[in-house]
Parts: C-alpha cells; sequence; structure tokens
C-alpha cells in the first residue's frame, strides 16, 4: 500500500519538481510580445499572460523560484521553530519557556500580511530576504505547534529514562520526542510549504522579493487572475502545478513516514 | 459430565512470529466460576495466550489452533497498566464511560446517581482508599500500584463473564495483595470465569482452580491447584515451585560500619500541593542493600526518584559522599548521574518504542562512562545475557518483548553506568520465582563483587526486602521505621510493619479464604 | 446637455427617458475615512457623491473645456485679469437660493491658508481679498495676474460651491446638485435623492446609492449578480471577458488616463536631449498599450491631452526606431547605458508597462532596471528622486496640465522642465484674449515638449465602466473627472 | 504546571508587556514606512507645500517619541486617539469593523471546528483506504488553491451560474446577518484553507491515539466507537489543532483581508489595509491593540486546552 503511494505522489511531485529545475534549460529566446490574454494561436500554445507573454514559456521558467524560495522558507521556518518548540517542550524552567514563547507571540499579533508589508517597505529584502522574511512569520506558528505536540512527548518516561543515561539533548528531542510527534509535524510541514507559497506571492504582489512580474508560478497566479474569463490557462497552470507540488509531495511524505513507522 | 459450559476455549494454540512460535500446542478452557492460572517463567507465553482469549495477537503473528473467545465482553487487567490508562482522562470519566452502558436501563434521573455509586464500589471493591477522590485525579497522578488498581476497577465495573488478570498483583503490597486475591475470588463465585496469568505462586496458590505450567511456549503441566503443589510431575514445575522463599536469610550484618555513601535528611516530597513522602534522616552505606518497603502508594517511588533527581519537587538534602546532589538530574554532571541510577517501575514506558533494546542500554555506556560504541555494544549484550535475554531478543524494539524481558533490560541499561547507588524500583515484580531468584542473585553477586555498590531495593514483597542489609518502612508517606533486616522482619517495633509481616506469613501459608 | 451624445444605447425603443428606480454605483472607496465635504474630495469616489450633492460654477466638457455650471456667463476684463461671473437661479436643497456670497465663501473656505483643500492651489490665481459680490447673483473676480483660461478654475477639481456657513457635512449636507442627501456610512454606502428643484432638470433616478468595494472582481460579480447597476473602473480583461455577451454593457470613456514615462530632464542621462529622443524612439507604443492596457486605449505621441482642446493633433506619430535611437545615444556618448525606472502598483498597467518598456530598451542596447517602490508613498517619492519612472495623468486641460507640471515653479514639476522661454509663452498664452492667437501659443509650445520634453507619453488608456442591460444615459464621451464623468442626473433605468 | 489560576494571571500579565510590544513593534514600522500620512493624503497631488501644511495640520511635525507617548496616555483613559484622515475617533473604525468581522469568525470557526475536526478523525479511522485517500487528497488540493481563486470559483459556480446565492454582501453594509444568503460563500471560502489545514493535524494525532493501548481497552470493553474516537482518542490528538484553531481565529479577527475585498464585507482587514495605505498611524496602533489582546487571549486559551487535554505535559525532572 505504501508503496504504490509512494510512486503515485512521486509521479504527482515529479512533474511540478521537473518543470522547475529543468524548464529554465529548455526555454528559447523570448519570442515577440502579443496582446495580453490571448487564448492559444500565434504559437502560443497556453495563450499569453497579462503583459502578452507566453505562458507556456512563463510555466517553464517560473518554477524554479517557487520551489526554491518556498523551500528554503518552510525549511528555515522548522530550523528555528523545531528547537524553540522543543527546547521550550522540554525545559523545566518556567521562565525560560516563556522567554522563548512569549516574545513569539509578540510576532503572532502582528498579522502576516501586514507583518510583510511592513518589514517589507522598510527594508526592501531580495529574494533571499523575502525567504527569510516569510520564515520569520511562519516560525512562531510552527514554534507553538511543535511545542504542543512535544510537551506531552517530552513529559513521558521514556524521556526521563534518557536524562538518566545522560543523553545529550540532541538525542532526547530529536530522536525521541521529534521522532514521537513526526507524523502531526509533517501534516504541518505540508500545509506549510502551500502557505508558504502564496505568501511568497502575495508578497511578490506588494512588491517584495520577486519581481511583480517575475516568472514565478505563485506570482502567475496571483497576477493573471484579472483575466481568468480571458484567459483562464495563465491562472490554472501554475495553479495546477502549485497543487500537484504539495499534493506530491505530502503523499511522498505521508507514505514514507507510514513506511518508517511501520518497522 | 457437568452441565457447565465453558465461558471460553483454546485449543491446540500456536502464535508464530517470524516462524519462531511463542506459543505453541496451548489448550485452555475457562469454567465459570473458576480460576484458571497460567504460571511460568518471563517469556513463556502467559500474555501472549492471554491476549488470544480477548481476539488479540501482535502484529505479524501466524496464528493456527481454536480459539473461542467469551461472548460479550471479556474484562482485562493488562500486565503494564499504565498504558491502558488514557493520560488526557479522569479516573471518574474512564470508568464512567464503562458504567454509563451498566445503567441505561434505568430511568434517566437516575442514571447519574447509579453511575456514581457502581464507580465507587468498584474502586472499593479494587481496594483503592478514598475512592471519591480518585475520580478526580489523572492516571500520571497515581502510584503504580494504584493504576493498576484502577484497571482492575474498570474489570469489575464491567461485569463481563470472563477476565483476563495479567499479573494483577505485582505492584500490590501483601496487604493489598491479599484484599485483591479476596476480591477475585468473590468475583470467581459469583460465576465469572477468570484466566490468572501471574508468577505470584503465593496468589496462584490461593486462587486457582486449574494451573497451567508453561515453558517456552508450551504447556509443561496443567492440573488442579492443589495436586499440582502437592506432587508436580514435571521438573520444571519443581523448579517453579521451590522459587518460593520465605524471607528466611535476611543476610548478615555488614562487618564494621562502612562509610555512607548516600545521606537524605530531612526529606520532604509533594505533589503539586500534597506532601506524599517525609523522610528525616535515611542513610545508605557502601555495599549495603537498603530495602523500602511499604504498601502501594506509601511513597516508595517518590523516594526512589528523589534520589535519582527525577522528582524536583522536595525540599531537604541528599549528600553523595557528604557532598550534596543537585535536585534535579539535569544539573547533575556525569559521574553524579552515573553514581545514582534508577530503574523505573514502569519498564514499557521507560523504553523509546522505535529503537532496539540493545542500543537502548548500550547508549548508558557511551553516554555515562565513554566508552566506544563496539565496547558498549559488547558489554550491552553480555550484561543482558547474563540477565537472561538473548541476543536475539535484545536486537528487537521493546513492544516486542514480554513484560518481564522488559524489566530485565531496564536493570541491565542501569547496570552499564557501572553505579555506586543503584535504585530498582519493583524490578522483580513481573518475574516468576525462577528468573526473579536468578535477577536478586545477579544483584546480590554485584554487591559482593564491586564493594563500591550499594542498593536501594524498593519492593512491596517482603521475601525480596529481605535480601536487603536494612529495611525502610514507609506508610503512608512517613518513614515509619529502619533498621537491620532481620531485626526488622523478626520483630518489628511500629505497629504497620507488624500488621505487613503477619499479613505475608498468612498469605504464604497458603490459607485459601 | 442631452444632446452631446449622453446615449449608451442605441436602442431607440428605450430612446425616451423613464423615470424612477434607484441605482446602486460601485467606486473603489477610501474606506472608513471617508467624507462627504467636497472640499475634501480627493478620490473618484468622493468626485462622484460630491457632484451628486453639490455644483461647480463650471465643469469640463468632453474635451476638456469649461462649460458653464451654476455659472451662467463669465466676461473678462481687457486685462483678463478681472472676471464678471453671473450665478444662474439655482438653489440648495433647503430652499435657499444660490448667491454671490455662497461662491465667495466657498472658494475662501477652500483657500483657508490653515486648511489643506486640494482645490486651494488651483484657485491661487484669485485674489479672494478683492474679488466681492456685485450683486446678488453676480461675482466679481479679481486675478493676480492675467488668466485667458480663468474659467478652467472655476471648473477645478473639487471646487464646489456650499451654501455660507456649511462646515459640518456629514451630518446632512446641503447642496444645489441634482440629489439630496439621506444616508452616508463612511468606507460603506451613501444613499441619496432626487432633488426634484434641481436647475438642470430633476434627475430621472428616485434614488443613488454610492457603494465602495475597492476590488474590482467584486465589482464585477456584484454588477453580474444584478446587486449593482453601475461599476466604475473595471479591468480591460474584465471588460473583454463581458462586452457584447449581453449581459452586462461596456462603457468606455476614450482619453481618461494618460501613461508615460517621465524623464528628469535636468539629471544625466536624461539631461541630453538625445537620449530623451532615443527613448522617445525606443517605445513601441502598440505594444505597450496592448500588453499594459491590454489594448484598451489609444497610443500616444509624446503630447498630453490627446483630443483635448488646444491640442497639437497635426505632429507627426512617433514610431519605435531602434536604429536610430542607438545611433542617438552613441552620439551622447550613452552607449551601454543602464538607468533605473520607478514603478509601483499603484495604478493599473504601471508594473506591466515597465516590465515591456525594459524589454525594448534591451534591444536598444540599453538595461533598465526596474525597481517597484511603495505604492502609498509613489507620487511623492518619484517627484524629485530617481531618473525615469512610470506615469500617469487623469484628464485635466492642456494649460493646468502646463502651469501644474511643466513651468518652473509647477508644484508638481515630475520631469524637471524649467525653461524661462517655456515659462514666458505660457505667459503669453494667458495672456492673449483671441482664442485662434491662443492656440497658436499652445502649438509652438507643444512641439518644443514633443521635440525635447521629458514625458515619454505612450498611450492613453480607456477608463471602462459597466452597467447593468437596463441603464441608459451614461455618456460615453467623457473622459473620468469631465462634467459626463459619473453623472447620474441624466441617467435612468429602462 | 502548579497553580493554575497563578499561571494564568502570569500569562495576562504578561499579555499586557506583549501588547505594549506589539504596539510598539508596529508604530516603529509604521513610522519607517515610506511616506506618511500627508503624503498618503496628497496622493498624485504630492506639491510639497501641501505635504507640509498637511503635516502641519496633522501634527505630524512633532516627534514620533511624543506623538507614541500622548497616544499611550490616552489608551490609560481608554480612548484610542483620533483618525489622522479623518478625526474620527478611532474606536469608531474598530467598532465598525469588528461586527462584520465577528460574525464570519464566528460562523466560520461553528462549522469549522466539526467539519475539520470530522474530517480529520474520519481519515485517520480509515488510515490508508478510500475515505483516507480522499479526504487527505482533497484537503491538500483545496489548501493549495488560492482564497481569491475559490472564492471567485464559488462566485461563479453559485451565484452567476445558479444564481442560488448573492455574489457579494454589496451594500449590506454592516448588518449582515439580515442577508444571511450573502454570508454563504464567504464563509465556505475562509472555511476552505483552516478545514484542510486542521484536519490533518486531526487525522495525523489521531492515527496515533488511535493505534493506542489505551484505545484498544476502550474497544475490548465495548466503548462505542463514536465515543472511543472523540472522548477517548481525540482529546489526546487535539492539543496540536487546538494551536492552529487559535491562530487561525487570530487570523479570523485580524481581518481576512482577501474575502472582505472579495464580497465587499467592511470588517477589520479592510479598515487595516486602509489605515495603512492612509498611513493612518493611530488606526493602525489601535487595531494593533485590539489584535494583539485578542491574540494574547487565544494563545492563553490555547495552551490551557493543551494542559486540560495532556495534563501529564509538565515535566517533572
Ligand atoms: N503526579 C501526582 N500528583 C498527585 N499525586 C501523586 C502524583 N503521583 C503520585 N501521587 C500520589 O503520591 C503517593 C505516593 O506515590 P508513589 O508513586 O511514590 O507510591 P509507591 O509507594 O511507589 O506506590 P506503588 O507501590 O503503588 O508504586 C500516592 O498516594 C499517589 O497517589
Ligand atoms: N510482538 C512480538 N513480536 C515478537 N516476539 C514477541 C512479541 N510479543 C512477545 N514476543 C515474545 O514472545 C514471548 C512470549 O511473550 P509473552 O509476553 O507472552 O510472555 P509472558 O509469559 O507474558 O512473559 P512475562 O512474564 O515476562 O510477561 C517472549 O519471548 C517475547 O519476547
Ligand atoms: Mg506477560
Ligand atoms: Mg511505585
Amino acid at each position: 500500500m505504501p508503496r504504490s503511494r509512494l510512486t503515485l505522489g512521486a509521479v504527482i511531485v515529479g512533474v511540478p519538481l521537473v518543470l522547475a529545475l529543468l524548464g529554465p534549460l529548455f526555454v528559447g529566446e523570448p519570442g515577440p510580445r502579443a496582446a495580453s490574454f490571448t487564448l492559444g494561436g500565434g504559437g502560443h500554445w497556453l495563450g499569453t499572460d497579462f503583459i502578452g507573454r507566453d505562458v507556456w514559456r512563463q510555466v517553464l521558467l517560473g518554477g524554479r523560484s517557487v520551489v526554491l524560495v518556498a523551500l528554503a522558507a518552510t525549511a528555515l521556518a522548522y530550523v528555528v521553530a523545531l528547537p524553540l518548540g522543543l527546547i521550550a517542550a522540554l525545559t523545566h524552567r518556567t521562565w525560560l519557556e516563556e522567554l522563548l514563547m512569549r516574545p513569539l507571540d509578540v510576532l503572532l499579533a502582528v498579522p502576516s500580511l501586514l507583518m510583510i508589508l511592513l518589514v517589507a517597505s522598510v527594508f526592501s529584502p531580495g529574494a533571499a530576504g523575502l525567504a527569510l522574511l516569510v520564515a520569520l512569520v511562519n516560525i512562531p506558528d510552527a514554534a507553538r505547534i511543535v511545542r504542543a505536540a512535544a510537551a506531552e512527548a517530552a513529559s513521558r518516561p521514556a524521556v526521563e529514562a534518557l536524562r538518566m543515561q545522560g543523553e545529550s539533548w540532541w538525542r532526547m528531542a530529536v530522536g525521541y520526542v521529534g521522532r514521537s510527534v513526526g507524523r502531526t509535524l509533517a501534516a504541518d510541514a505540508g500545509v506549510r510549504l502551500t502557505g508558504v507559497l502564496y505568501l511568497v506571492s502575495t508578497a511578490a504582489f506588494l512588491g517584495v522579493g520577486v519581481a511583480p512580474d517575475a516568472a514565478d508560478w505563485a506570482v502567475m497566479v496571483d497576477r493573471n487572475r484579472t483575466g481568468l474569463f480571458v484567459q483562464p490557462w495563465a491562472v490554472v497552470v501554475p495553479a495546477l502545478l502549485i497543487v500537484a507540488l504539495t499534493m506530491g509531495g505530502n503523499l511522498l511524505f505521508d507514505a514514507v513516514l507510514e513506511k518508517r513507522n511501520r518497522t | 459430565m457437568t452441565a457447565v459450559t465453558e465461558v471460553a476455549e483454546i485449543k491446540d494454540l500456536r502464535v508464530e512470529i517470524e516462524s519462531r512460535a511463542i506459543v505453541d500446542g496451548v489448550s485452555l478452557r475457562v469454567l465459570p466460576g473458576k480460576v484458571t492460572a497460567l504460571v511460568g517463567a518471563s517469556g513463556s507465553g502467559k500474555t501472549t495466550t492471554g491476549l488470544a482469549l480477548l481476539g488479540e495477537y501482535p502484529a505479524g503473528a501466524r496464528v493456527s489452533g481454536d480459539v473461542r473467545a467469551p461472548d460479550g465482553l471479556v474484562g482485562y487487567v493488562p500486565q503494564h497498566p499504565a498504558s491502558v490508562l488514557n493520560p488526557a482522562r479522569r479516573i471518574g470519566a474512564l470508568l464512567g464511560d464503562i458504567a454509563r452502558y451498566q445503567v441505561r436501563g434505568l430511568p434517566r434521573a437516575r442514571r447519574r446517581e447509579a453511575a456514581r455509586e457502581r464507580i465507587l464500589r468498584a474502586l472499593s471493591l479494587a481496594q483503592l482508599p478514598d475512592p471519591a477522590a480518585m475520580l478526580r485525579r489523572y492516571p500520571h497522578q497515581l502510584s503504580g500500584g494504584q493504576q493498576q488498581r484502577v484497571v482492575l476497577a474498570q474489570a469489575l465495573l464491567l461485569g463481563a463473564r470472563a477476565v483476563v488478570a495479567d499479573e494483577p498483583t505485582t505492584g500490590q503490597d501483601v496487604l493489598t495483595k491479599r484484599r485483591i486475591v479476596d476480591q477475585l475470588a468473590a468475583v470467581a463465585r459469583q460465576g465469572i470465569g477468570i484466566v490468572l496469568l501471574s508468577h505470584d505462586l503465593e496468589v496462584v496458590r490461593t486462587l486457582a482452580d486449574e494451573v497451567l505450567v508453561m515453558r517456552g511456549g508450551r504447556v509443561v503441566e496443567s492440573g488442579p491447584a492443589e495436586r499440582l503443589w502437592l506432587a508436580p510431575r514435571h521438573p520444571w514445575t519443581r523448579e517453579l515451585l521451590a522459587g518460593q522463599t520465605q524471607f528466611s536469610a535476611g543476610a548478615p550484618a555488614l562487618q564494621g560500619r562502612p562509610r555512607p555513601v548516600l545521606h537524605v535528611r530531612g526529606l520532604t516530597a509533594r505533589h503539586s500541593r500534597t506532601t506524599v513522602l517525609r523522610a528525616p534522616e535515611l542513610t545508605l552505606r557502601a555495599g549495603e542493600c537498603l530495602a523500602v518497603v511499604g504498601r502501594s502508594g506509601s511513597g516508595k517511588t517518590t523516594l526512589g526518584r528523589c534520589l535519582a533527581g527525577l522528582h524536583r519537587d522536595h525540599d531537604g538534602e541528599i549528600l553523595l559522599d557528604g557532598a550534596p546532589l543537585p535536585r534535579s538530574l539535569r544539573d547533575r554532571t556525569r559521574d553524579q548521574l552515573a553514581a545514582v541510577q534508577y530503574v523505573f517501575q514502569d519498564a514499557k514506558a521507560a523504553f523509546d518504542e522505535h529503537r532496539p533494546v540493545l542500543d537502548q542500554v548500550a547508549r548508558t555506556a557511551i553516554r555515562l562512562r565513554r566508552t566506544t560504541q563496539g565496547e558498549a555494544m559488547a558489554e550491552a549484550a553480555s550484561t543482558l545475557t547474563t540477565l537472561g535475554l538473548t541476543d536475539d531478543l535484545a536486537r528487537r524494539s521493546p513492544h516486542r518483548l514480554s513484560g518481564g524481558e522488559l524489566q530485565r533490560a531496564a536493570l541491565a541499561r542501569a547496570l552499564l553506568a557501572r553505579p555506586r547507588v543503584l535504585i530498582c524500583d519493583e524490578i522483580t515484580s513481573g518475574l516468576d520465582s525462577v528468573t526473579r531468584r536468578g535477577i536478586l542473585d545477579t544483584l546480590t553477586g554485584l554487591l559482593r563483587d564491586r564493594h563500591d555498590l550499594s542498593l536501594v531495593l524498593i519492593t512491596h514483597d517482603l521475601d525480596t526486602a529481605a535480601l536487603g542489609d536494612r529495611i525502610a518502612v514507609l506508610d503512608a508517606g512517613e518513614l515509619v521505621e529502619q533498621g537491620q533486616a532481620r531485626e526488622v522482619l523478626t520483630s518489628p517495633r511500629h505497629p504497620f510493619t507488624v500488621s505487613l509481616v503477619e499479613t505475608s506469613v498468612r498469605l504464604a501459608a497458603g490459607t485459601r479464604p | 446637455a442631452d444632446s452631446s451624445g449622453t446615449s449608451a444605447d442605441t436602442a431607440q425603443a428605450d430612446a425616451k427617458p423613464k423615470r424612477g428606480g434607484r441605482l446602486r454605483a460601485a467606486f473603489a472607496g477610501g474606506g472608513a475615512s471617508e467624507t462627504l465635504d467636497p472640499h475634501l474630495s480627493n478620490l473618484f469616489a468622493d468626485a462622484a457623491r460630491a457632484k451628486a450633492l453639490f455644483d461647480k460654477l463650471a465643469d469640463y466638457g468632453p474635451d476638456l473645456s469649461a462649460q458653464p455650471r451654476l455659472a451662467s456667463a463669465w466676461e473678462p476684463n481687457a486685462g483678463l485679469d478681472r472676471w464678471k461671473v453671473s450665478l444662474r437661479k439655482a438653489e440648495f436643497h433647503d430652499g435657499r437660493p444660490v448667491t454671490a456670497d455662497d461662491v465667495l465663501y466657498s472658494y475662501r473656505r477652500i483657500a483657508d491658508p490653515e486648511k489643506t483643500f486640494r482645490a486651494k492651489a488651483s484657485l491661487e490665481p484669485i485674489d479672494l481679498k478683492a474679488s466681492r459680490a456685485l450683486d446678488e447673483r453676480t461675482v466679481e473676480f479679481v486675478l493676480k495676474r492675467p488668466t485667458a483660461e480663468f474659467p478652467n478654475v472655476l471648473a477645478a477639481f473639487g471646487a464646489y460651491i456650499v451654501p455660507e456657513g456649511a462646515e459640518e457635512f456629514d451630518k446632512k449636507p446641503v447642496g444645489s446638485g441634482p440629489f439630496r442627501f439621506v444616508s452616508f456610512a463612511p468606507g460603506k454606502s451613501a444613499v441619496f435623492k432626487r432633488n426634484d428643484a434641481y436647475w438642470d432638470g430633476a434627475p430621472y433616478l428616485d434614488e443613488l446609492e454610492f457603494i465602495v468595494a475597492n476590488e474590482e472582481s467584486a465589482r464585477v460579480n456584484a454588477l453580474l449578480g444584478g446587486q449593482l447597476e453601475y461599476a466604475h473602473e473595471l479591468n480591460p480583461a474584465t471588460a473583454r471577458a463581458h462586452e457584447g455577451k449581453g449581459q452586462i454593457q461596456i462603457v468606455r470613456l476614450r482619453n481618461s488616463a494618460m501613461q508615460a514615462f517621465a524623464m528628469k530632464t535636468d539629471r544625466p542621462p536624461f539631461d541630453d536631449k538625445r537620449v530623451r529622443e532615443a527613448f522617445f524612439l525606443i517605445a513601441d507604443r502598440k505594444e505597450l498599450v496592448d500588453g499594459a492596457l491590454s489594448g484598451a486605449g489609444e497610443i500616444g505621441n509624446d503630447l498630453f491631452g490627446k483630443g483635448y482642446e488646444y491640442y497639437a493633433g497635426g505632429l507627426p506619430q512617433r514610431e519605435q526606431d531602434l536604429d536610430r535611437a542607438r545611433k542617438l545615444l552613441k552620439e551622447a556618448g550613452a552607449e551601454k547605458l543602464k538607468v533605473t525606472l520607478d514603478t509601483s502598483p499603484v495604478a493599473a498597467g504601471f508594473t506591466e508597462a515597465a516590465a515591456i518598456f525594459r524589454d525594448q530598451a534591451a534591444k536598444a542596447g540599453v538595461t533598465v532596471e526596474i525597481r517597484t517602490g511603495s505604492k502609498d508613498s509613489y507620487w511623492a517619492d518619484i517627484l524629485d528622486s530617481g531618473t525615469l519612472c512610470c506615469y500617469r495623468s487623469g484628464a485635466m486641460p492642456i494649460e493646468s496640465h502646463i502651469s501644474q507640471r511643466l513651468l518652473t515653479d509647477s508644484t508638481t514639476n515630475a520631469t524637471h522642465w524649467r525653461h524661462k522661454d517655456f515659462d514666458a509663452l505660457y505667459q503669453q498664452a494667458q495672456s492673449t484674449k483671441d482664442k485662434q492667437d491662443r492656440a497658436a501659443v499652445y502649438e509652438r509650445m507643444q512641439r518644443r515638449l514633443y521635440a525635447e520634453g521629458g514625458f515619454l507619453v505612450w498611450g492613453f488608456a480607456d477608463w471602462i465602466i459597466g452597467t447593468a442591460r437596463g441603464v441608459r444615459g451614461v455618456a460615453e464621451k467623457a473622459p473620468a473627472n469631465s462634467l459626463d464623468w459619473a453623472r447620474f442626473d441624466k441617467v435612468w433605468l429602462a | 504546571m502548579r497553580g493554575l489560576r497563578s499561571w494564568v494571571a502570569r500569562r495576562l500579565l504578561l499579555g499586557v508587556a506583549q501588547t505594549a510590544a506589539v504596539v510598539l513593534l508596529v508604530f516603529v514600522l509604521t513610522e519607517a514606512l515610506p511616506g506618511d500620512a500627508a503624503v498618503a493624503l496628497a496622493g498624485d497631488q504630492p506639491d510639497p507645500e501641501r505635504i507640509a501644511a498637511i503635516r502641519e495640520a496633522m501634527d505630524l511635525d512633532r516627534p514620533a517619541h511624543e506623538r507614541l507617548a500622548d497616544w499611550a496616555a490616552g489608551l490609560l483613559h481608554g480612548d484610542f486617539g483620533t483618525s489622522l484622515a479623518s478625526g474620527r475617533p478611532v474606536s469608531t473604525y474598530i467598532a465598525d469593523g469588528f461586527g462584520p468581522t465577528l460574525l464570519l469568525a464566528a460562523l466560520t470557526v461553528a462549522l469549522l471546528v466539526p467539519v475539520g475536526v470530522g474530517l480529520g478523525v474520519l481519515a485517520a479511522r480509515h488510515e490508508g483506504r478510500l475515505a483516507d485517500r480522499i479526504v487527505s487528497s482533497m484537503t491538500l488540493g483545496v489548501y493549495a488553491v488560492p482564497e481569491f481563486a475559490f472564492g471567485v470559483l464559488l462566485i461563479t459556480v453559485f451565484a452567476l451560474r445558479l444564481g442560488w446565492l448573492p455574489p457579494t454582501a454589496v451594500g449590506y453594509g454592516t448588518d449582515l446577518l439580515a442577508h444571511p444568503a450573502a454570508l454563504v460563500l464567504p464563509v465556505l471560502v475562509l472555511l476552505s484553507r483552516p478545514v484542510c489545514s486542521l484536519a490533518r493535524l486531526v487525522r495525523a494525532g489521531m492515527i496515533d491515539a488511535l493505534a493506542s493501548p489505551y484505545v484498544a481497552q476502550a474497544r475490548r470493553y465495548g466503548i462505542p466507537g463514536a465515543r472511543i474516537r472523540y472522548a477517548h482518542a481525540l482529546p489526546n490528538a487535539i492539543t496540536p489543532a487546538a494551536q492552529q484553531l487559535a491562530r487561525t481565529i487570530d487570523w479570523l479577527l485580524c481581518g481576512v483581508i482577501v474575502v472582505e475585498a472579495l464580497y465587499v464585507i467592511p470588517g477589520l482587514g479592510t479598515v487595516l489595509m486602509n489605515a495603512v495605505a492612509e498611513r493612518d498611524v493611530p488606526v493602525v496602533q489601535g487595531l494593533a491593540v485590539v489584535f494583539a489582546v485578542t491574540t494574547v487571549v487565544l494563545n492563553l486559551g490555547a495552551d490551557l486546552v493543551a494542559h486540560r487535554f495532556a495534563p501529564r505535559a509538565g515535566v517533572a525532572a
């Protein structure tokens, strides 16, 4: 069962991933610009986008940044949130827990879009900065979920036994507690990745990170939406690719997790 | 032939995992009002057989033979009661769920009252003191023995036609054990068939009508209890029965007065606001074995956990070689950690369910003694073998070991630290007499060989306690008596100790109620 | 005004206006801080509401020439610095007549130095201390300098006439406009009803409701779903999707918004007029209009005000000529030129135009780097910083465009176009009474701008309005902000 | 966690500090934004003189810290200050926007919890089987569809093609309860993504919980399936989901900009976006206070839930 799921996930995630990573190698020179939002014809088999560029070409070009920025941001968010949440769950010092978690609540209290809007217009970061920023708004959220999921596991006798053995924090936190809450975190990471994708695109629309006319699937979805009824492909194709990317990724994740748990 | 039909029956059961039979050719009949007992060494397949009566088998098992499970519900008191108590629900809710279906027939208005009444009755039948107060507690707020009795209360409340009780008395002191035995006998009198899986021969002898002796997954001998005791046929049965000891020995008093290793001063321990332990003065000397006895819930585990640095919420001082130990084990150095080791009462919960036991055991040496991975593994394997766990068993993950096997693995894990003070919390409670003797021998051997090792043996079992040089007696959180083992056992001073010793003697005499 | 082609529909059956009904019109709005104070009008929604409740003395016709409204006639003296304006017979909603004192009160309120009303700058030429009421219905305006286009001042954005002493407008505003106040919830809706006593003939509609809906798709959906009868400001793509499908009617107001790139003519590289000309030649206007405006517009010829009064329509249409552009750049020593183009999502088509122009410039060897700025402070930012930016302007008379943006002391001179001789030409035009002669002066000025100005005007966007099928009488030839734009007293429901 | 009450009290006290921190953060950031209220008001007529005059009229020429101090002093008396853009009290802005926001949030949460939890439990119950596959891939798929696209899709199908529901709440103002039909689509859009994330978290936790020995025991004792799932397993799976739920409610209360814009619902999100665009600092700050308080309270609630359902969670040593 997990095997078939594994292949299914791999296929679903493979299409957008291959397009994203190899696509840029196969695009030719940009052709002449056509009118915006035309449906097919004139060599544009997926039509043209909001400024008359070939949609297919944009699709080929637009995956890399999405995949990289979103993956980087999600990974980054977890790189920070995991230790934070785990430390908070494993410590017995209330002050340390409060010190770690309460400042995050401050970040949480600022709506993420506002946060991005504000920070972005003040510091005008590039793509790397954007990944950082998107990660930043995701950290508090992720950290809380990590902590909540880990708190129970952290109080089990098994952890006490590990402490008794003088086990390193790392082994306790990641090796045991992290593993015990793996499924929950995987579920969260899956949806977070999707959330991050669209936050990146929204940020692009607000003029942060990726240029607002960049070849970027998420940006394409956002910018071409005005023409949804004239030229659906410009929205539907990148959106489907993103759906496939996140869905396939999660399927893959689930399957791997299941397989590991079975053994 | 009598008219009674059996409640359940197993014929020629064979359970095979990875083409290794863990139960082979077992047949068994559960009769109403009768107690059928399975005895046998640890790992002999008792739990597996018991679970088969519930229609449950280990994952990936190949099963053959006939199992006719009882119709209707079956009460089940598992070997590790903590695991079947939902951590997020109060005791009241856990019992309430069962009671609610019992009172369905009543008019709506009276249901609540009736349910509560039944719950309280079940709790007191299961020998839990102050049942009303228990209702509001979460499982983790109970002592090991209390948890076990709550699970028993569930089974009693259920009103099933059959009950499978897997080591229902392991965690109980003699007084409680005696009442539980009475209770189970009363249950049987109501016509309920009981399957008792136990290594505790006193209990088996008191209760059982029919006894099956198991070894390596096979039934080596079976028959009515009396016959078995009087004329055991199989050598193994004989060996098993011979394992019974009366707290005869009581090691000779140590020569001279060795220096104290561990010294406790003015200890009071709390759970939230209630004080559960008061120990004004307690000393453990080098090479000594101190037995801590007391009824279930008297604070034995709490004492052990305080010493081990697992229970931070206490006042007073704990000195190791005259230097105070940090209250939390987080603040203890590696050497301090290695010096004081604790073996958990609930062995199952204390293992990481995902990693092989061997690896987990070996980590102690790597972390606390800085040995290499290879050395640690070798040492772990040899220690486990001494304790009777084969290499094959050691490479499995914890949930594929039997209760007794896990308990021994836990002991091995602590031993690998080469501790100076080893605190064993009911480590022999899950073991049959033969294995128990083996373990206790190993421990005394260690004491003999390694002069710097001292033992704190937490137990409810006076037989085991008799092994100690000295005995400390806890009652309701108070340290009521301590002294040389022989003295305490032969001429107890405190009334509580007196009753403890008396009951113990009586139970061992095997007077059937 | 009926005759000036206000019928949106050609169907003869509907030709006869019908009375009655309620029209709901959606605009993008300013949120909870909106007000009905006509002098505070800033957004289109403000202007449309103000227009329904109030009148100006004059307003712009389809060619942006001033048309009399509350003023029935105006007459300058020989020096063009004293204007006698007579008022028509009109009354406010509370029955009081509109008098010369009301006019003077309104203008003085706008010009109050303590306040910051938007029309203050437009009224700057008037010496309000010296101006006075000659009688009940005649005002004499004394100007600080000769101003041939004084009627443009009377038609200025936000120069509404309110009753003398009026200060509070959100509770129960009183004006002389075609509709009376009923209710107002800032950021949400405003309900008005017919003013039967309106001097220009009572409106056909019983009631008019202004609704704020900032999201374009929301306006379209509400219109399609029958929740609105009039939706202001639609996307070209939306228009294309629904034009001619019969569900709704699309009205395109031509030449409503100038689209341009503004070059700072006083700093490198654009201080060299050859570079400016090269940029004029780089632009492929058709591609810009098709791409950035989705084809909803016309190409521009580097001059403001296509089709307006005084527009120099005789100049040849500029075409893309990359070779010549390259040559000019080479002459100017600006090969491998690198410039930063400021843009922002502040107006439709900005970021798109920037991207398209970047690609076009690349073909001429010019590297354009796009910098996207905050949309909230964009206009202030581009005024003095940067060298090249996206620019847009709503409709206004060519004269206003020049005076606000192209004179040495203009306040919003985004191209930093500062030339004494050009200023002098403007003064000359303002002192020329004869219209023909004045037109000639404007033509000279525009030739100069065409050759070496700072505005690369590449197009004029249509202003797109959607209406429900039964709505009639929506003017088609009315650039945004002109008299017939968002004018609901001539609209009826068939 | 000892002394639940003192813990709550301490958290609330900390909450005050957090609120102050949020306000300060938002203030600094809004101040650091390019342009100010005067520039924003001037729009495409950025006449420097006029901007200077507006600045003076709005008191923007005073140092930032003085303005903040004044505002904070007012806040202590329950005065949120007045808007720069309109001169109306900030409290009216908040009061006006809060109604629709609260209504939408309440409706959404009322549906979200049963649907999200139900789907999660359903999937966990049939883990690896068809129902699980369907739920799992649906939740992922729907989650990956951007809000606006989903909103437009719903409008197109249910409002424009089928004509069952009004496409927007245009013209209903704040009195949305009187037009329940107009609320259906926005609530659906608001539900779409939270349901997915909630369902996934619940599923993940439930799979572990359903495999636990205590659930097995409950089954043995004949406790009905539904009760086992919801009363026995769910509490052990709910903690991360409760965190997620708190985040969702927070998001719902702090303004759902896309949905408000798409369906023309004048809630707090719209107020916030406008205020930021207008650089109306007092309004932004007033909202920041409201949001911060909401967040503090919600997080506290989520942590309390965690405490209730994972009572063992306090580490002993
Ligand atoms: N977390 C807790 N909160 C409140 N009370 C607790 C908690 N843990 C244990 N107790 C109570 O403290 C007392 C002592 O518990 P302890 O575990 O030390 O008993 P014990 O002597 O080891 O019993 P047993 O032989 O049953 O294991 C018991 O009455 C128990 O109910
Ligand atoms: N899931 C499993 N996979 C493989 N082996 C198992 C599994 N469960 C139990 N075993 C093995 O089967 C044997 C019998 O186990 P069982 O639990 O029935 O023993 P037991 O008689 O109850 O022992 P104890 O007294 O120690 O509890 C043991 O050797 C154990 O290691
Ligand atoms: Mg067993
Ligand atoms: Mg204990």
